[in-house]
This record gives C-alpha cells, structure tokens and sequence, in this order.
C-alpha cells in the first residue's frame, strides 16, 4: 500500500513539475505547481507529518498560489514569447540538468545508503501538538521573528505595489 | 640631602612663569623672576660646594628612575665631583653675570619675557648637562641647551637669516648628537649601564677597539656641538641672536659642553689611544683653520666667534694630549675673557646702534671709556700677555701638546700669534684711529658695564684659579717640567702677533689692504672662509633634497610604488573586464553560473568525501 | 510489505529540486521563474520531512514550517516586485529586465 | 560585567544613542558624543589600577569561537590611547564638520569601539571581526582560517598552549607561510615601506578627527598585530624573515624622512613622517630584544600622542586659512603666538627631544637594534638627523617670517575649545617624557613574555635546517 501510493503521487508531482516547466502559458503553469504540491502533501502524510500536510495545502496550494493566480489575471501574462534567449542558459543549462541530478542523487545515495524504509504509520510525532508544542517552547523566539519577518513583507509589499498604482 | 636638584630647578621655575605669564607680567617682574632664578640657583651651587667640602669622591643624589627596560635602568641621578664643580661655577657664575647685562642689552627689544624665559631653560638644560650622572641624562641637556640655541639664534624670527642660522645650528648638532647615540648604545652594550659611576671604573678591562670606537662617536658629538671641525659651520651663523646669547652660549658655555663631555669621559679615552690622538687633532687642525679665518674678517661678532672656535680647538688639543685640566683650566678662562669679549662687543654694537662692521668703527677709545678698558682686559687675556688669565691656560696647554709631540706646539704657538693678531686687529679697528661711521656713540647704562667689570677682573687674575690642581684627584697633572723656554716662545708669539696688528692698522693703515691685494686669492679664500658653507652646500644639502623631491618622492613614490600599485589595478581591470562579459545582467545567466557553482561544490564534496563518516 | 526506501523520496525531492533548477533556466516569464523557485523550495521541505522520519524529530517539520512562512513572505513581496516592474517596463521577459535602472 | 567589558561596548551603545537623537541638532550631538566619550574615556582610566581583566566566553559554540578579551600591558595603553584620543577628535571636528554631523559622531564612537576590540581580542576570529572595521586583509584571513583547520580553534591563549606542549605543530614553510599572509596584512596597515603610499593620499582626504584617529590609533593596530600575533606564534619564521623586514624598516624610516623634506603639503608631510616613525616600531619589534620591544610599543603610543597633536594642530591652521600647503602660511607666530608654541612643542617631541615622549621611545628602539645588530642602529640613528631637517623647516616656513596680509587676517591664536583639545596631549607628551615608568613597567612585563615565548620556541627548533636563530643567548654574551 506504501509503496503504491507513494508512486502514484510521486508520478503525479514529477509529471505536474515537468508541467510548471514545459507549459508556456503562466496560468497552466501555476496549476500544475498546485497539483505537485497537493500530491506533496499526500507524502508528507505518509512520512508521518500530519501538521506540515495541512500547512502544505492550506497556506501554499491555498494562499500562496491563490495570490500567483491573482497576480497572472491581474497582470494579463499571455504565453512568453520565443525571442531572446540566454546563450548560456542553452549551453550549460541542459547538462547541468542532467549532472545536477545525477549528483544530487549520487550524493543522496552514498550518504543514506542503508536507510529505513517508510512505513506509513512509522513515525507519529508530526501532529498539530507535537510540532506546537516545539515551536512554542525552544523555537519560541524563531517564531516570533517569523512573525516580524511578515508583518515587515506585508509592509514591503504595500508600499512597493502602492507606489506604482498611485 | 644637598637637594642638588634645585639648582638646575630653579632656573626651569623662573622659565616656566615667564614662558607663561611673562606677556601679562610688568617689565620688572620677568626681569626679578629671571634673574631671580638664576641668581639663587648661583647662590645654591656655593651653599652646596661649601656643604660638601673637600668633594674627593663624586656626591651623588638618585631621585626617580627614569625609564627601565630590562637590565637597563636609567635614572634622574645627579651627581657633583670636582669637574662638576667648576663647571657649575663657571655656568651660574658667568651665567648671572650675562643675565643682568642682558637686562640692560634687551631693554628696547620686543619679545623681552621671551628673551629671558628661553634664557633661564637655558640655564636649566646646561645645568643638567653637567649635573647628570649618568650619559642619558647628560644627553638630555645636551639637548635641550641645543633647543635653546635654536630658540636664541632665531630669537629675532622675523628675520629669515636668523631662523635660517637657527635650523641650521640645531641641524648641524644633530649630526653630532648622532655620533653621541651611537656612543651611548655601545657603551650599554658594552658596560651594561650608563652610568658615570658604573661605566668609568671598567672601561680598563674592555677591549681597545671598542673604547676607541666609543671613543671616536664620542668625539663626533663633542664636535657638533663645540663646533670643530667639520662641523664648526653653525657657530659663525649663530651671530645672528642677540649678543648676551653669543656670550653665553656661543661663547661660555654651551659650547663648551663638549670639552667637558671629553674630559667627563677621560676614563675611555685614556684607554682608546687612537681615539684621543683624533681629538688633538681635530683641536689643532680646528685652532689654526679657524683662526685663519678670523684674520679677514670685518664682522666684529664674527671675528669673535672664529675666535671661539679656535679657542675651542685649543681646548681640545688639550684633552687629546692627556692634560684633560688644562683643557678645563682654559675653558674656565676662555669663559670669563670670551664672554667679556662678546659683552664688550655688545656693548660698542649697542653704542652703535646696531653697527657691527668694523669698518664703520673706530676711534670709539675715548667716546665709551668703560667699555674700551673692559675689553682691553680680554685682549690682554686672550693674547696670551702673562700673568693675565688665557696666559696660564694656554700654557698648560701648550706645554701639554710640547709633551706630546712638539711638532704640535709649533701650530699651537702659530695660532697664539694669529690670535692675537686678530683680536689687536678687531680692537684696533674699532678704538683707534679716526671715527669711519657717522654714529653718535654713547656709553652703556651701569646694569651693563657692572658685569663688564666683573668679568674683566676675572680675566686679569683668573689664571691664579689653579684649576689643575683642584682637578688633581680626577686627571693627574702631567709631569712635563715647566720648561721656561717654550713659555717664552708663546709669549713672544702673542707680542709679536699684537705688534703686527698695530702696525697694519694703527701705524701703517694702509698696509693691510696691500698685504691683501698681494696675498690675492689666498685672502679671498680666507675672506669667504674657503667656501665651506658653499661646499657642504653643494655636496650635501643640494644633492639630498633634489634626490628626495626628484628621484625618491616623484620616482619612487609616484612613479614605482604608485606605478606597481596601478600596474596591479590595471591588472585587476583587466580582469574585472573579462568577468564583466559574465556580469550580462541576464537572471538566467546568473542562474547557470549559480548551478555551475553548486555542481562543483557537490563534485568537490564527492571527491574530498565529506560527510562519509 | 517493507514500505519506501527513504533514499527514494530524496531522489524525488532532487528530481523535483532539478526539475524546478531547469524551470528557472529556460523560462523567461518572470512568474514562471518565481514558481520554479517555489517548487525547489518544496523540493527542499520533502527532504526535511523524510529526515525527519528518518531520524524520529519533529525538528524538520520546525524547518519546513519556517521554509513556508519565508515562501510566504517572499511571495508576497516578490510578486509586488514583479507587479512594480511589470508597471515600469511593460514585461515580464526577465531577459529583457537585465539592467537596475531604465 | 567587568569593567573591561564596560569599557569596550560603552562605546558601542553610545554609537546606538548618538544614532537616536534628532538629527537636526547638532549641537546638542556634539555634546552628547564628547561627555560619552569623556564619560568612557574616565572609565577606562580604572583599567590601569585594577588587577589585569578578562572575559572568556563562548561565543559561537559549534566553531569553537570564543568572545576572549583580555587586558595586558601591551593593550591597556593602547586601549587608553584610543579612549583619550575620541573626545579630542570630538572636539577638533566641532565647527569643521557641519553635514551629517548625527552620521559623523555616531561612527567615530563606532570606531572607537572597533579600535578598543582590536587591542583587547584574544580571540583570533575576535580580532579579526574588529579588525574589519576598517580592512578587508584576505589574506590574514586565509591564514586564520588555515590555522582554524589545524588546531580547530582561534583562541590565541590556547594556540600559544599548543605550540608550547607541542600538540600544534607548524613545519618551518607553514610557518613561514603563515607568518607572512599575517604579516602582510598587518605591515599594509604599518604602514611598512613599500606599502605606505595610500597613507598621505588617505589623510589628506580625511577630515581632521580622520586624521588624528587614523594616525594615532589605526596604524598602532598593524604594529600591535605583529607584537601581539606574528612574534609569538611563529618566531622561526619571524627571526628567519628578521633582516628582510628590518631591512624595509630602516629603509621606511630614511626613506619617509627625506620625502618628508621635500613635501610641499603639510599633512602629507605629517604623514610620511609617519612612515618614518612606524619604521623605528618595527625596527624595535624584529629586534628580538626587550629594550627595542619595550621601545616599539612605547613609540606606538608616543607617535600616537605626537602625531595626533601634529595632525589637530595642523586641522587648526586649516580651519583658519583654509590651505594645507605650507607656501599659503608664513610668520603665524606674530599673529598667533600660543598656537606657534604648542606647535614648536609638538615638532620637538616629534623630532625627539629628551624630556618629551618620542625620544624614550626612539632612544630605546635604537638601543635594542644595536643590541641585535649595530648597524641597524647606525641607519635607523640618520632617521632622526633627518626629522630635525624636515620638521623645523616646516616650522620655520610656516611660522617665522613676516607675516603675508593674507595669512593675519586669517589668524588668530587658539580658542578655549582648542586649547581643550591640544592641551591634554600637550600634558600627555611631557608626561610620557619624563615620567616614562608611569607607563614602561606594564609594557616590559608583557612584552618580556612575548620575547621569552619567541625565544623558547627558537630553543625548541633551532635544529631546524636553514634557521640562523639570533638566540637570546647571543644577544646575552654580546653584553
């Protein structure tokens, strides 16, 4: 059951990824984007994180990708165009694809060669309390200037968009 | 306790509050303040000699360490034997006698409180010099009476030959005060200390070469500042302050701290022979150039400061030929007749109204009476006429340098005569014949002529001081016999340089100018005073600063170093300029070099192992 | 049944991290990019999560947590960037917007 | 929180406090900058009577840095001197800096508190942190860094441990390499000829505060540097490098002199006399004895006492003529007869006269070179023949002579503010001069550490191929 599920989403998120990238249209893309998160979520439930799943879905594929929609309409985009293209990104960008990859995993798999395998139920310290109850005692202070780090970004916000539309 | 510091204390107190309030004191107050000062500090060297009686062992007072690194402790000590004793009679002594001369001299200058607040730092620095028991401290007067000479030459400092002459002194007696570091370091290397009492005693057991070395750096100092040969150049120019200043430190005392520095270290030189036989020769060679140069001289400052210089030259032919208390014996004398000399000038100068060419002068004998008669004393003294004072002294010395070598006593006798013929020849120019200038000479006040008489009946009976043997316990009289003979030769000498003055200039006036144009380019050789400021001019000052600007400031500086510093920036341009093809401004790009980059971390972390634990 | 290998869920994050890596390359749609980086940052917080099980801490879902909160931020400030440049210069080409100033 | 502590981040607050005022009064500012500084500077006076301090904590755990300050002879009067220094530089900006006055004081309390971690640092990443307030030396980082991977520390007490037993061990070409990427950055500070050219450029840009802090404090950290970190860390490397530095130092000192002569701009004159006094630092330093120790670091705070009064001095005469060049001025002493003294008092104690501060210091550099070579003493002893040359010049053209229309209506002597800032330096180099034990007793005994600890080393090593170690032994029979 594990491991059907964890293909199945796994292939949902990478086809969705290889969307965001191949589609030329912003609003395609940003819908792919949800649809690699929501699968992300399913296998953070798998992995035990109960709390981060619901984070996943209800603050990026509901609020964060809300706003890129918003801002796609607001903005018009239209498909990009063909023209002017970065000579290097064309040279070095496709092998450095393919060897990003290739030593990502590598690395990946020389650190973790003998790893435990995951079992849906094999870790329950992810809910709603035990992460609460983390981020409210060590990670206080963190968390706290999280929230100052986001007053600061509405702000910012404001007056960058507020400047232009005035 | 003596409290042996409140003499050279006192003089610095009297320095202090007119350096500060003098601009705001009355008149009366700088002059009570100043001399004051220097005064008790007079009256306190005779209470303490008279305390300390017989002094056959130096008394030493130690206050506070200076400065101590390591082994090496330098201390505030001062210390008094017999040496320091005459020296400290002729400084206080003489010293106030100049003081209230200059009360009278500097009473229509500007710049009075100054004046005297230079004078008493003087006073200070120069009792320092001799108190100081050990070389550092001896230094720091050494110094500091250097300071002040630059101070009182350049004392009219609107005058840019005066401020000239000044920088020109100080520079001068760097060069020596270099010889005299280097001294001091070796003799810390060498002995361990600095100390009078620590060094003198075990100069016997160091090896010859070093002493000599010492020895000569020694030397090199002393010459700076009693101004031998070569570097005699600062004392002519030094005229140019204020005439009290020309007595006292160009003439008195100052000047003569090399002598004393010499004599002080007597110890080292009697075991450096080559060391000492340089000094003599620099004190003969000094004696005779210099008074070659005095014979063609119109200044009547002049004519006495190369007077000084040879007299200081004597000095030294005294110390280099082992009689070290007939070189202090004549710097005693030298004192009185010399200052008086200088005063006496002062005196026609201030008669004059600032007139110092000699031939503008004349026939002053009768017009300043005091003043004439003064001065005759020190003519009579320094001609060598016995039984006058610069008779014994130069005797001594004489009979010292016979000892000797003979060859030596001849130069010396030369140079009496010489010496006596340019002083007639001075007196004569200005006293006798007829009135040249258009002045109205008057008579200086008595606050002027008081000091004048002092000095002149120090030097008729000055030479019966027996400084020789007051010094026996310190430098053991020599045994030469007092051979009559050579006595007389030098006696002769002096009459007969006086009798050639007279004839040129009183009986013949006609003749010098003759004897000159026959003599040709031998006198304008002498008359320029055979060009040395010229020389030094073109081969060391010329040369340096043109180096500096030319080859070191705008080549090296400008050119190499600046150069080699743009060479690399223009490098770094250059490579700035092949990575600025990268710098597109394109995200993307930016973004592959980003990749790039990560790719080789990952590549490194892969080839180096990390992580594999 | 033995459950997943952990190393594959790292290689899914790398094939997504690489695959956002690429997105950012060869799009030019300044939106497109900022997603890309959306999907590498996601990429990122699977990894955590798996260590987390991995090593039984819930301090990787601490991590991933933050990672959304700065998501968030930068999303909201980034797309004012893009909004204000979009109004400056009339694109979105990120090609073209290649210099600070006009 | 120890009084050392206090002292080194009051300015650091006072920066934050100086920042929070209204800007738009300046005045206000400026009083409250001086009686902070004046306030810090009184405090750090109490570090001079107290027993020696210092605070070990961590700081950055996982790397093993450590927030290690500590005080010895060799940086309380540094620290002192740069104390002292702050409000005089307060004082001497007053009227002349009049834009962004908040910015201006705010950073020169700033300073003041990079300058005083510099000194008391005991931790090399420590002083490295401090040390960038002015500098970016890359490759003093480089080798901080290369040490950090051998010993995992940069902690200097604990490095000098390890040396010491052993358990750090640096063949002679890492040493040597070591000890010239730290010399390096260090002698560009010095600054050590040929590195000297950016000084008279950046000084005569700077303001006078710039001046008189750069001059006074900043050079001392490169002098410091190398005391502190190159000597005792690797002394084969330094003893083997000895003649070549000594060499450029002897060639700084005669150097700087004569192209001081020949300068037509004051403060550029100022400046490379600067060069020529840090040359006899140096000098003392690679000595290797306790004399030319003791004397370097006494001449680091005496050139920082005279060269500071030279450059507040020389921004007075600015203020009034608006020129640097010595051809605008001539005959000031008639107009201003009190600013042409202390200036005559000042080019003395610079030249080196007995009974001010420089000449204890110079006489005891020249002491320990002739003790290691004597001709190193004979060339660094034409220094000083020089700065009597170039110094009275200056003071002759600038203030004896009649005086030009254009330079009496300018002139006038010094104001109480001046005086308040001149006269404590004036105190300090008679002070220093003549009461040199107030302050040498503290330098010796940190610096006789540092020699036993060069000298130990040496012992340790001397079988080392190549060295020609100039023991303490040598050094001792020569005597």
């Amino acid at each position: 059951m594990d491991v059907i599920l964890f293909l199945a989403f796994a292939a949902i998120a990478v086809v969705c990824a290889v969307n965001v990238v191949v589609q030329t249209h912003p609003i395609s893309s940003a819908l792919s984007l949800i649809g690699v998160m929501g699968s992300l979520a399913v296998l953070y439930l798998l992995l035990g994180a109960e709390f981060i799943a619901m984070a996943q879905v209800i603050v990026y594929a509901g609020a964060i990708m809300v706003l890129f929609v918003f801002v796609i309409m607001l903005l018009n985009a239209g498909a990009e165009s063909r023209r002017g293209r970065s000579l290097t990104a064309q040279l070095l960008g496709i092998p450095g694809f393919f060897a990003l990859l290739v030593l990502l995993s590598y690395t990946v798999l020389r650190l973790f060669p003998d790893a435990a395998h995951v079992k849906f139920g094999g870790f329950t310290g992810g809910s709603a309390k035990d992460v609460g109850k983390l981020l409210f005692t060590e990670y206080l202070l963190p968390f706290e200037l999280t929230s100052v780090l986001i007053l600061i970004a509405i702000v910012g916000a404001v007056v960058l968009a507020r400047k232009e539309l005035e | 306790m003596q409290h042996l510091w409140l003499i050279p204390v006192l003089p610095l107190l009297g320095f202090l509050l007119n350096g500060l309030f003098g601009r705001r004191l009355a008149k009366g107050a700088v002059t009570a303040i100043a001399l004051g000062s220097v005064l008790l500090s007079f009256a306190w060297v005779v209470k303490t000699l008279v305390g300390l009686g017989a002094l056959e062992t130096a008394y030493i007072e130690r206050y506070f360490t200076w400065f101590q690194s390591g082994d090496l402790r330098v201390g505030a000590d001062l210390s008094v034997d017999r040496l320091t004793a005459v020296m400290l009679l002729v400084v206080t002594g003489v010293g106030s006698l100049i003081h209230i001369y200059a009360v009278g001299y500097m009473t229509h200058e500007g710049g009075y409180y100054r004046f005297f607040a230079y004078l008493n730092l003087f006073m200070f620095f120069m009792l320092v010099l001799v108190l100081g028991a050990n070389f550092l401290l001896l230094f720091v007067g050494w110094e500091g009476v250097g300071l002040c000479s630059y101070l009182l030459i350049g004392f009219y400092f609107l005058k840019k030959s005066a401020t000239d002459a000044g920088k020109k002194a100080f520079i001068v007696n760097r060069i020596g005060d270099f010889g005299f570091s280097l001294a001091m370091l070796l003799i810390v290397i060498t002995f361990g200390s600095l100390d009078f009492g620590a060094v003198f005693p075990a100069a016997a057991s160091k090896p010859e070469s070093t002493l000599t070395l010492i020895g000569l750096l020694l030397l090199l100092g002393a010459c700076g500042k009693s101004a031998q040969a070569p570097l005699y150049v600062w004392l002519p120019d030094a005229m140019e302050g204020p005439t009290p200043v020309s007595a006292l430190i160009h003439a008195a005392t100052m000047v003569t701290a090399g002598v004393y520095m010499v004599a002080r270290s007597s110890a080292i030189y009697l075991h450096a022979h080559a060391a000492q036989e340089m000094v003599a020769y620099i004190g003969l060679g000094t004696a005779v150039f210099a008074a070659t140069i005095g014979l063609a001289q119109n200044d009547i400052k002049k004519v006495f400061a190369y007077s000084t210089v040879s007299q200081l030259g004597y000095m030294f032919l005294g110390l280099g030929a082992g009689a070290f208390s007939a070189g202090i014996f004549h710097l005693v004398t030298h004192a009185f007749f010399k200052a008086l000399l200088f005063l006496g000038a002062g005196s026609v100068i201030h008669a004059l109204e600032g007139e110092q060419d000699l031939r503008h002068m004349g026939g002053l004998r009768t017009r300043i009476p005091v003043t004439f008669w003064t001065l005759a004393c020190a003519w009579v003294a320094i001609a060598g006429i016995p039984p006058f004072a610069g008779f014994h002294s130069k005797d001594a010395i004489l009979l010292a340098a016979h000892h000797h070598a003979p060859w030596m006593y001849w130069v010396g006798v030369l140079t009496a005569a010489m010496t006596a013929f340019y002083v007639s020849r001075a007196m004569f120019l200005a006293f006798f014949g007829e009135p040249r200038g258009h002045h109205h000479p008057h008579e200086s006040p008595p606050v002027m002529t008081a000091p004048l008489a002092v000095l002149a009946l120090l030097s008729l009976a000055g030479g019966f001081l027996d400084v020789p043997k007051f010094l026996e316990p310190l430098f053991p009289l020599s045994e030469g016999a007092h051979d009559f003979a050579l006595v007389a030769i030098s006696v002769v000498a002096g009459l007969a340089g006086i009798g050639l003055a007279a004839l040129f200039y009183v009986v013949k006036p006609g003749l010098a100018d003759a004897v000159a144009n026959a003599l040709g380019g031998l006198y304008t050789l002498v008359y320029n005073k055979y060009f040395v400021d010229e020389l030094y001019d073109a081969a060391v000052v010329r040369p340096v600063e043109t180096g500096s600007r030319e080859a070191l400031w705008k080549g090296v500086d400008a050119g190499l170093i600046d150069g080699a510093a743009n060479g690399v920036a223009s490098i770094a341009r250059a490579t700035g300029g092949l990575l600025r093809l990268i710098q597109s401004g394109n995200i993307r790009s930016y973004a592959t070099w980003v990749v790039f980059g990560s790719i080789l971390v990952l590549v490194a972390i892969g080839l180096v192992g990390g992580g594999a634990r | 049944m033995t459950g997943v290998p952990l190393s594959w869920y790292l290689i899914l994050s790398a094939l997504l991290f690489a695959l956002g890596v690429a997105g950012f390359l060869f799009r030019r749609n300044i939106i497109t990019v900022f997603m890309s980086i959306e999907l590498m940052l996601n990429a990122v917080n699977l990894s955590f999560v798996a260590f987390s099980y991995q090593l039984k801490q819930v301090n990787g879902h601490i991590f991933t947590f933050f990672v959304m909160v700065v998501a968030a931020a930068e999303a909201a400030v980034g797309l004012a960037i893009i909004l204000t440049v979009f109004k400056n210069r009339e694109t979105l080409n990120v090609d073209e917007v290649n210099s600070l100033k006009n | 929180m120890n009084l050392l502590t206090l002292v080194l981040f009051a300015p650091l607050a006072g920066f934050l406090a100086v920042l929070l005022l209204p800007g738009g009064n300046p005045a206000l500012i400026r009083r409250v900058t001086l009686s902070l500084s004046l306030a810090i500077f009184a405090a750090s006076l109490g570090l001079a009577f107290g027993a020696p301090q210092a605070v070990d904590q961590p700081w950055i755990p996982s790397l093993h840095i450590r927030f290690h300050v500590q005080l010895d002879g060799l940086s309380l009067w540094l620290v002192l001197l740069s104390t002292f220094l702050t409000p005089i530089a307060v004082l001497v900006s007053w009227k002349h800096i009049d834009r962004r006055v908040k910015e201006y004081y705010a950073f020169l309390l700033l300073l003041e508190f990079g300058l005083a971690g510099v000194f008391v640092s005991m931790d090399l990443f420590l002083f490295y942190v401090f040390w960038e307030v002015s500098l970016v030396p890359m490759y003093f980082l480089m080798a901080i860094l290369y040490l950090y991977t051998k010993a995992a520390t940069f902690d200097y007490t604990e490095l000098m441990q390890m040396l010491a037993s052993g358990r750090l061990s640096l063949n002679p070409a890492e040493q040597l390499w070591l000890f010239l990427a730290f010399f390096f950055a260090f002698a560009i500070k010095v600054p050590l000829f040929p590195l000297h050219t950016w000084l008279p450029d950046a000084h005569v840009e700077a303001p006078t505060a710039g001046s008189v802090m750069l001059a006074s404090v900043m050079l001392k950290m490169g002098t410091y540097g190398i005391v502190r970190f190159c000597l005792p860390m690797f002394p084969d490397a330094a003893r083997r490098c000895a003649d070549w530095i000594v060499a450029l130092a002897i060639i700084g000192i005669v150097y700087g002199a004569l192209v001081s002569m020949v300068q037509p701009n004051m403060k550029k004159l100022v400046a490379y006399s600067s060069v020529s006094h840090l040359g006899f630092v140096v000098l003392g330093t690679f000595s290797f004895t306790q004399a030319g120790l003791d004397g370097a670091v006494y001449q680091m705070l005496n050139h920082g006492i005279s060269t500071g009064a030279l450059f507040v001095l020389v921004g007075f005469l600015y203020e009034r003529r608006h020129s640097l060049e010595i051809k605008d001025y001539g005959g000031v002493s008639t107009p201003a007869p009190w600013l042409s003294t202390v200036f005559l008092i000042t080019t003395l104690a610079s030249i080196g006269l007995p009974t001010l501060n420089n000449f204890v210091g110079e006489y005891l550099v020249l002491q320990g070179a002739a003790q290691a070579n004597f001709r190193w003493a004979v060339f660094a002893a034409l220094g000083v023949i020089l700065s009597a040359c170039y110094m009275l010049w200056m003071y002759q053209r600038a203030f004896y002579g009649e005086t030009p229309e254009t330079v009496r209506s300018h002139m006038h002597d010094l104001s109480g503010r001046e005086w308040a800032a001149i006269l404590p330096l004036l105190v300090m180099m008679v002070w220093m001069g003549v009461a040199a034990q107030t302050f040498l007793p503290r330098v010796s005994e940190s610096t006789s550490v540092i020699l036993k600890q060069t000298t130990v080393n040496v012992r340790f090593q001397v079988q080392a191929p190549g060295l020609r170690g100039r023991g303490l032994g040598e050094v001792a029979n020569a005597r």
